[in-house]
């Protein structure tokens, strides 16, 4: 009689508990400061005052600690193994970025200080938003939108104010196939119709179906380019040609920027309004779904519509006395601005790491960076394309931007291995596995980005152990379906969980 | 090497020979020539991190951020302590550095994080469903309206003046995108006016949207609103400080539909306004129709307990164009923060902490108002937060006695006048459990200093 | 064929790689600021120029990164679960304290910053010595020792100078066998032959053999109250009038000083001198073998000797011109000082943490400390002799203070499993071992210290794994013998390490 | 509950029970009546973390730190640049919160940082075998003379009077325990009288003591000092800057038997002086007989790879009063720091600072020297610091001066005169890759403006 079950590993033994099944009643963290004002009872309407508080923990902070300590090591992160998740841009997180958010100038400053003492904090605006205009091709920057998907809903809202101005009406929205999920989303909740476009036989726009498809009653074509499929669009000219012909607006998404700085821009390309994810072209850290920030870059004919406020530097004053406008100043000031998109001015504490990452690549290191991302994939590419490209085929063309779009249909038929298997058995070989099921126009998608931080041995690690994994699969199909072995749980029933939603824990009274 | 990139020139002559192409420039083929940048980019070159980290050091101390001020200023965002555990587990790289859990097998840590933070964020607001964290409070107000248009397709929504400024103009914004009329009920006396209320709903009226306590501190009657709007067949929105909610009633008990919010006062920094997060909770029946990242529990292929992401077919990476929402990354981060933070204060703290700001900030608006030249705004009840009538001729007397306090080391607080025209007078004070009594004290000598200055310049350039 | 070896966990399949091994030549995450003087040659002269640069790692900064996560993750640490290592005091490290620590207005100074712009400095570490003076019941305090054993030296050397100061010439020091290696090898470094004492039946000094031993030879007897037994000598008025009978003087070890907060002092027992361990009572995080901080208390007569220089209040000036010394200051001139045992002022960010914990806790937080830390012992205690008492008895007595002794003498004898078997075993069990192997008196010793914030709940957990271990034992010794399973490496030949020593990484060229 | 306890009254009550006393007083009843403290401890009450907190904060303010104006103080600890990665690695529980690895099998990523530290330790110095730290700088020094003394057993060192002060007056407070005489070895023109230090040795020398570069910031001809001890069959310990030995010879290389020194400058903060690391490195004839922890490799039971704590026999822990040492905590977590910096600095960046430095000083000291009033000390070559004198009258004059650029922002280095009375008129001035051209040029104009104010103000003094 062992006093353990030696098939499992401690964390797959013990039960997940949460922080509300610890501690027990009385016990505590927090202490409160004294109450130092005299006190007065009934300050509160009795119909307002909450009757029994709400049941948080009771835990001691060794034992909150020592919870959440633990749980995070239930989880895979960056800093620990390579993630190449397609489409997430999942870079390096350098820490100088933390610290220099942290600083107390930063970190302790009120969103509504006098903008006279929060100098820094917009000149660090105002600099960012030059900086983002210039890898734009744009030339107007708001700093609001909070992710991407805000990003789009602030771009397609633009879109809608700008023909408003015009007294234009238009009602569709048009979006490739092989568009991320945020932007047809994004469409419906601006209030717009979704029209897809075909992609042709390369992975592009099917610029035929496009030109059918543009007309007056078209606001905006959305893209992405690379697209999601990691290839960069030829006949890109063509579509803006086709897209502003019609008078509608060219968004760009920017979630793949990272392929292309220092080659082009989406001004260059003719786009009028691209958000970026400051959270993956520019390395904030995912945080386990954000945060992140969202900004976009306009052309003119957009800018009068961008929210509310904008950073703007003024002329130095003449006579600067003590009622001058400070150098770097929020102007709220503008009458056709869509409005806000959110309070204050955005995810400031992201736009710290963003410049700290901007000011210690330069130029030339934002440029070797979109070089070596798609160096590197390509390699990874090259390397799969060798080993496992019968099995596991690139889905277009021969070649890649900073990612590509593997086809897991053959091994699907051929050995009954799906994507989804052959990504939880790469959870037992210590990687993350890529996006799955994404882009939705290829069967079986795997979505690799390695980025440009990663080593050419990680690649070829990385490319080994698909090739093992597929290999296994060619002797026993069974041991990658069941796969994952050695994760702190195995697969999960997710069906079983949208059925009967639990949400929340139940606790006693 | 830049960057933080690692391929040194034998990698690279590898790797391309690998690919089979003849330089790095060969892979950029695809790119048109007409779309070409064809120049550097017009940024300065890199610097080394020291460098870097002197000039965020620089840009810092431009700033006057709440360390180096006795800071009264609130109106949305608050001088909280945040406990150093917090800072701790939100900076450990396993928090840090992962993406949203799709592989749910290799992220139970912020799985479960986030369904411990929904039971969290349920137990404040009274209400069943949570989701994982929205934007921010505005966005949260403004997502809500949208669901409650899903919900029951109505037209318009009503929404008191008492709610933040920015969530009603984000509202504003998003609302012409979902089509929603929105309508501005007033205020009466420092609260929402029921009557005016009243006479504006109809059963085109898809949901009424209150604050508590409102943008002036002051609390709502939330129960009565709810009612109202319910005979309607209306849904009841309220915002709400969770930090309020150990001695304020909950909304959900008290009739509330969706209550949502500003997370910063748990356990989030300021930041200058982000990144916090927004939370959002419903009733059951809306579990469906919400919009974000919600985590569920489930069972392993062994029984074991785990967590996943749920209900995905809500969202838009599934549903795309049919989706509740476009939302996709959120503030998972922040949330984790807000969950540290709640388990950290505790079910005791929760109710000390509101019981320290309720005293405190009664003892600041009776001192204050008790200075020559200082009325309170209104005599309703608040907590943390309250609004002052400063005698000194309007609105642009108000943001000077503001930069007298300034001199004195005191951020007075917030000028009501740069969002309510009808309160151009108006002074708004935030009392976090970090303003001692001391501190208050010291509010009161600056103030009353600095009111006394204005008018007595005043009376000076009058008799001039 | 499986693509993995199910029988390992990922950490135990992976081999242990160095940074060194890491990377590639040319590799770097380091860039170094721009020349900005004219660069001029030879400023070194030929014999004295490296000609080979040190072959330090050539990485990245997300390998380095990743390499020291991963590598952290093969520790077992006080954040993640329970260390009842005797002597040793593991308790909750707040991280209040590492915030505090890292404020630049302490992390950043300068230690040879002119003492008028160092006050604040200054004043902490006046105010730490007030604090510790009055736990230690003793008037003087010097903050330079750098441990335990550096304070033990100091205090030594302090003896010393004392006697040397009065023309005696003592040349022992006794120390009971219960004392910590430490403590006799300090007695050697500092030229004093050590005496051992032996122990009663209690486990308490043998008054007998200390009264035939203290002679005018003796310079000092150093003691652990409670003792690393974790017994309160009950004979400690007795044994201080004897040691001070013959002229010499008591030193206090007080790495268990967590014991007796509030209810006795050092001073109070009639010691002359003693040492705090700032990382055992005072909660300085271990950092895996330091850094830790040893102060010493003193009495009057050893004041004069006391490590330069001090930090004093000065009364305020009458006239406080530029040139007045300022409040708090560093005091050079103590003509009797042993000098330095160190360079500058010791270790002063364990001060502030030090600072800061005595400030949370207050008189009666630190009266909690001993008061639970002994109710943990004594529970813990309680809970493993009701379920193996017969197998692991007490060493001595019938309960403890802050820590006991177990003896793993029958569970030897009677199941061929010896202490370290069962640590071994523990571990798979996902705790940390107590002590083993110390006090030196104690068959098969197994020295266990809870500390004050642990949780029933863990206790009760602890009890439990123990039981199940032997209970286990009971019917197949083997396990136990082979222990652990799941650890990152399992049990490591260290007489081979220690016959062909391997200290550092062999390099190529 | 308290001090970071978890026990509620019903916990205790059980706990108790169990124990079968009534009261936790009853546990201590073997404390006798006589050594009680009879009283509560007379320490404050305690505050809740954002008050402690507010605290330290109030007395970091009351520091001028290496942030608050730009300094040239140096004289053993520096103001380097401490990466942003090493704080974070330094702060990860695991590595902050483990005891010493005493139980190999759960603390491998620990011993696999002190083998990896010890191989860098190992690289710098020339020697093969390093220890996993010592307490500091000073201290290591002490240990080396006590090392010297049991391999050889004679009865006196040499040491240079070009060795940090400290490090001299903690070797002459140990070598009072250890019975070893201390000789002093002056210094002629900057650098150690190499025949004054001919003249000294003897057969009873057990070591001859020099730094590199020395306290003075002179480079030492180490390989003709071990040129000369060897031939007295004396050790030679060289106390050296390791940042400085990208361009230094590694005095192991040149004959050094021991090699110690401060850490700090690897990666470490100044923290007021301490914790950083003392290192410690020697002839592989010595290992035995070295103090403090070293790790080994070595293999378990498997065959894999591993490491532990070796040659435990050394320590005080297995040896008792015959280990080599009574050393047992030591500073485990900033020798951590050190590797990680060493690691991000890499075997180019080592040499790079080295010649950043170098070129900067030599630029400092030319520039400096220039000035009206002041020379330099000595011409001998120098890194990363260097000696001026100042014409100004004497060593109350220099603190004058000091004072004058304090005022100006500028900390202008170290007054010797604190510990050389032959140099009362002598400034140290340190030059790390932090203090750029125009950090440098802005001391000179704040160093000109006020050694001329002085020889004023001196004049005037005459005159009148
Ligand atoms: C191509 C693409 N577009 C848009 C988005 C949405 O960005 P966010 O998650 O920041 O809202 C993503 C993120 O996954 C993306 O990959
Ligand atoms: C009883 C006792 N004395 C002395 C020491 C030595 O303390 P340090 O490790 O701080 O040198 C210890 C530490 O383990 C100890 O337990």
């Amino acid at each position: 009689m062992s006093s353990l079950d030696h098939s499992q590993t401690r964390q797959q033994r013990e039960r997940a508990t949460t922080i509300f099944e610890k501690g027990a009643p009385g016990r505590r963290a927090f202490r409160a400061p004294d109450l130092d004002v005299p006190r007065v009872d009934a300050l509160i309407p009795e119909g307002s005052r909450r009757a029994e508080g709400p049941r948080l923990p009771e835990a001691s902070e060794p034992e909150i600690v020592r919870h959440y300590v633990n749980l995070s090591k239930r989880n895979f992160d960056l800093d620990s193994g390579f993630y190449p998740l397609g489409s997430c841009t999942m870079k390096h997180n350098p820490r100088l970025h933390e610290r220099a958010a942290a600083l107390p100038g930063h970190s302790r400053l009120h969103p509504l200080q006098d903008p006279r003492r929060a100098q820094g904090a917009l000149e660090l605006m105002f600099n960012l938003q030059e900086s983002l205009a210039e890898l734009a091709g744009l030339p107007h920057v708001s700093m609001q939108p909070s992710a991407g998907s805000h990003g789009e809903l602030a771009g397609v809202l633009l879109t809608r104010a700008y023909y408003a101005d015009r007294g234009e009406q238009r009602t569709k929205v048009l979006t490739p196939d092989s568009a991320h999920g945020t932007n047809p989303a994004t469409v419906t909740m601006a209030g717009y119709e979704v029209v897809k476009v075909a992609l042709d036989a390369d992975g592009g726009v099917d610029v035929g179906d496009l030109r059918a498809k543009a007309d007056e009653s078209v606001a905006c074509l959305m893209l992405t380019n690379p697209s999601t499929l990691g290839i960069f669009d030829p006949n890109i000219e063509e579509i803006a040609q086709i897209v502003h012909g019609v008078g509608a607006t060219l968004y760009y998404d920017g979630a793949n920027l990272n392929a292309v700085m220092g080659y082009t821009r989406p001004g260059d390309m003719g786009f009028d309004i691209v958000h970026f994810n400051l959270h993956k072209t520019f390395t904030q850290p995912h945080g386990g779904g954000g945060p992140g920030a969202g900004p976009i870059a306009v052309s003119d004919r957009i800018e009068p519509y961008l929210p509310r406020p904008q950073v703007v530097r003024r002329p130095p004053a003449v006579n600067g006395g003590p009622r001058t406008p400070p150098t770097f100043d929020l102007d709220h000031d503008r009458p056709k601005s869509i409005g806000k998109l959110r309070g204050f001015h955005g995810n400031y504490g992201v736009f710290v790491r963003t410049y700290a990452y901007i000011r210690s690549l330069g130029a030339e290191g934002l440029k070797e960076v979109s070089e070596v991302s798609v160096l590197n994939a390509n390699y990874l590419l090259a390397r799969l394309r060798e080993t496992c490209g019968d099995r596991l085929p690139l889905a277009f063309g021969e070649r890649c931007m900073h990612e590509f779009v593997l086809s897991g249909a053959p091994l699907k038929k051929e050995l009954g291995i799906r994507t989804l298997d052959l990504a939880k058995r790469l959870l037992d070989h210590g990687f993350h596995p890529p996006t799955v099921y994404f882009p939705l126009v290829v069967e079986e998608a795997l979505l690799v980005e390695p980025t440009e931080t990663e080593t050419r041995e990680t690649l070829d690690e990385f490319a080994d152990a698909i090739a093992a994994i597929i290999a296994e699969a060619e002797e026993d199909p069974e041991i990658a379906k069941n796969a994952p072995y050695t994760t702190p749980v195995r697969r999960l029933d997710e069906a079983g969980a949208a059925k009967r939603p639990r949400v929340r824990e139940i606790l006693p009274d | 090497m830049a960057g933080y990139t690692a391929l040194t020139a034998d990698d690279r002559a590898i790797m391309l020979d690998a690919i089979g192409v003849e330089s790095i420039e060969d892979l950029f083929d695809g790119i048109p020539a007409g779309v070409r940048l064809g120049r550097p980019i017009d940024l300065p070159p890199g610097e080394p991190e020291q460098a870097v980290y002197a000039e965020l050091r620089r840009l810092a101390e431009r700033n006057v951020s709440a360390d180096d001020e006795i800071t009264f200023l609130g109106a949305g965002m608050y001088d909280h302590y945040v406990p150093a555990i917090v800072d701790m587990l939100m900076s450990r790289s396993e928090f840090l550095t992962p993406y949203t859990p799709y592989q749910p097998e290799v992220s139970q840590g912020g799985l479960q994080v986030m369904f411990e933070y929904q039971t969290a964020i349920s137990e404040l607001t009274g209400l069943p469903v949570s989701n994982a964290s929205v934007y921010d409070g505005p966005s949260a107000v403004g997502a809500a309206a949208y669901m409650a248009k899903l919900a029951n397709r109505r037209a318009k929504v009503l929404v008191s003046r008492g709610v933040h400024p920015h969530s009603r103009e984000t509202l504003d914004t998003l609302a012409v995108g979902y089509g929603t009329e929105v309508v501005e009920i007033g205020l009466d006396d420092g609260v929402t006016d029921l009557e005016s209320l009243q006479a504006s709903l109809s059963d085109d009226v898809s949901a009424v949207i209150l604050q508590q306590p409102n943008f002036l501190g002051a609390i709502e009657d939330v129960r009565s609103f709810a009612d109202a709007a319910r005979e309607h067949g209306a849904l009841v929105i309220c915002a709400v400080d969770p930090l309020t909610l150990g001695v304020l009633a909950a909304p959900g008990h008290q009739g509330a539909d969706l209550v949502v919010g500003e997370g910063q006062s748990l356990g989030n920094r300021l930041d200058f306004g982000g990144p916090s997060f927004g939370f959002f909770a419903a009733t059951e029946k809306h579990i469906r129709s919400m919009p974000g990242r919600i985590a569920g529990e489930t069972t392993d292929a062994d029984g074991r307990r785990g967590f996943v992401l749920t209900l995905q077919t809500r969202e838009q990476h599934i549903r795309r164009e049919k989706a509740t929402s476009n939302i996709c990354t959120s503030q998972a981060l922040n949330a984790l923060g807000g969950v540290v933070y709640l388990s950290w204060l505790g079910r005791r703290g929760i109710v000390e902490i509101g019981e320290l700001m309720l005293q405190r900030t009664h003892y600041a608006r009776e001192t204050l108002a008790s200075i020559e030249g200082i009325e309170k705004l209104h005599d309703r009840p608040v907590v943390r937060e309250f609004g002052l009538r400063l005698d000194v001729g309007g609105a642009d007397a108000v943001t000077r006695v503001l930069e007298r306090c300034a001199v004195g080391g005191v951020n007075a607080g917030f000028a009501l006048g740069r969002e309510y025209d009808e309160y151009g007078d108006g002074l708004l004070v935030a009392i976090t459990e970090q303003r001692s009594r001391e501190d208050i004290d010291r509010l009161a000598e600056v103030l009353e200093a600095a009111v006394a200055a204005e008018r007595a310049a005043a009376s000076a350039e009058v008799a001039a």
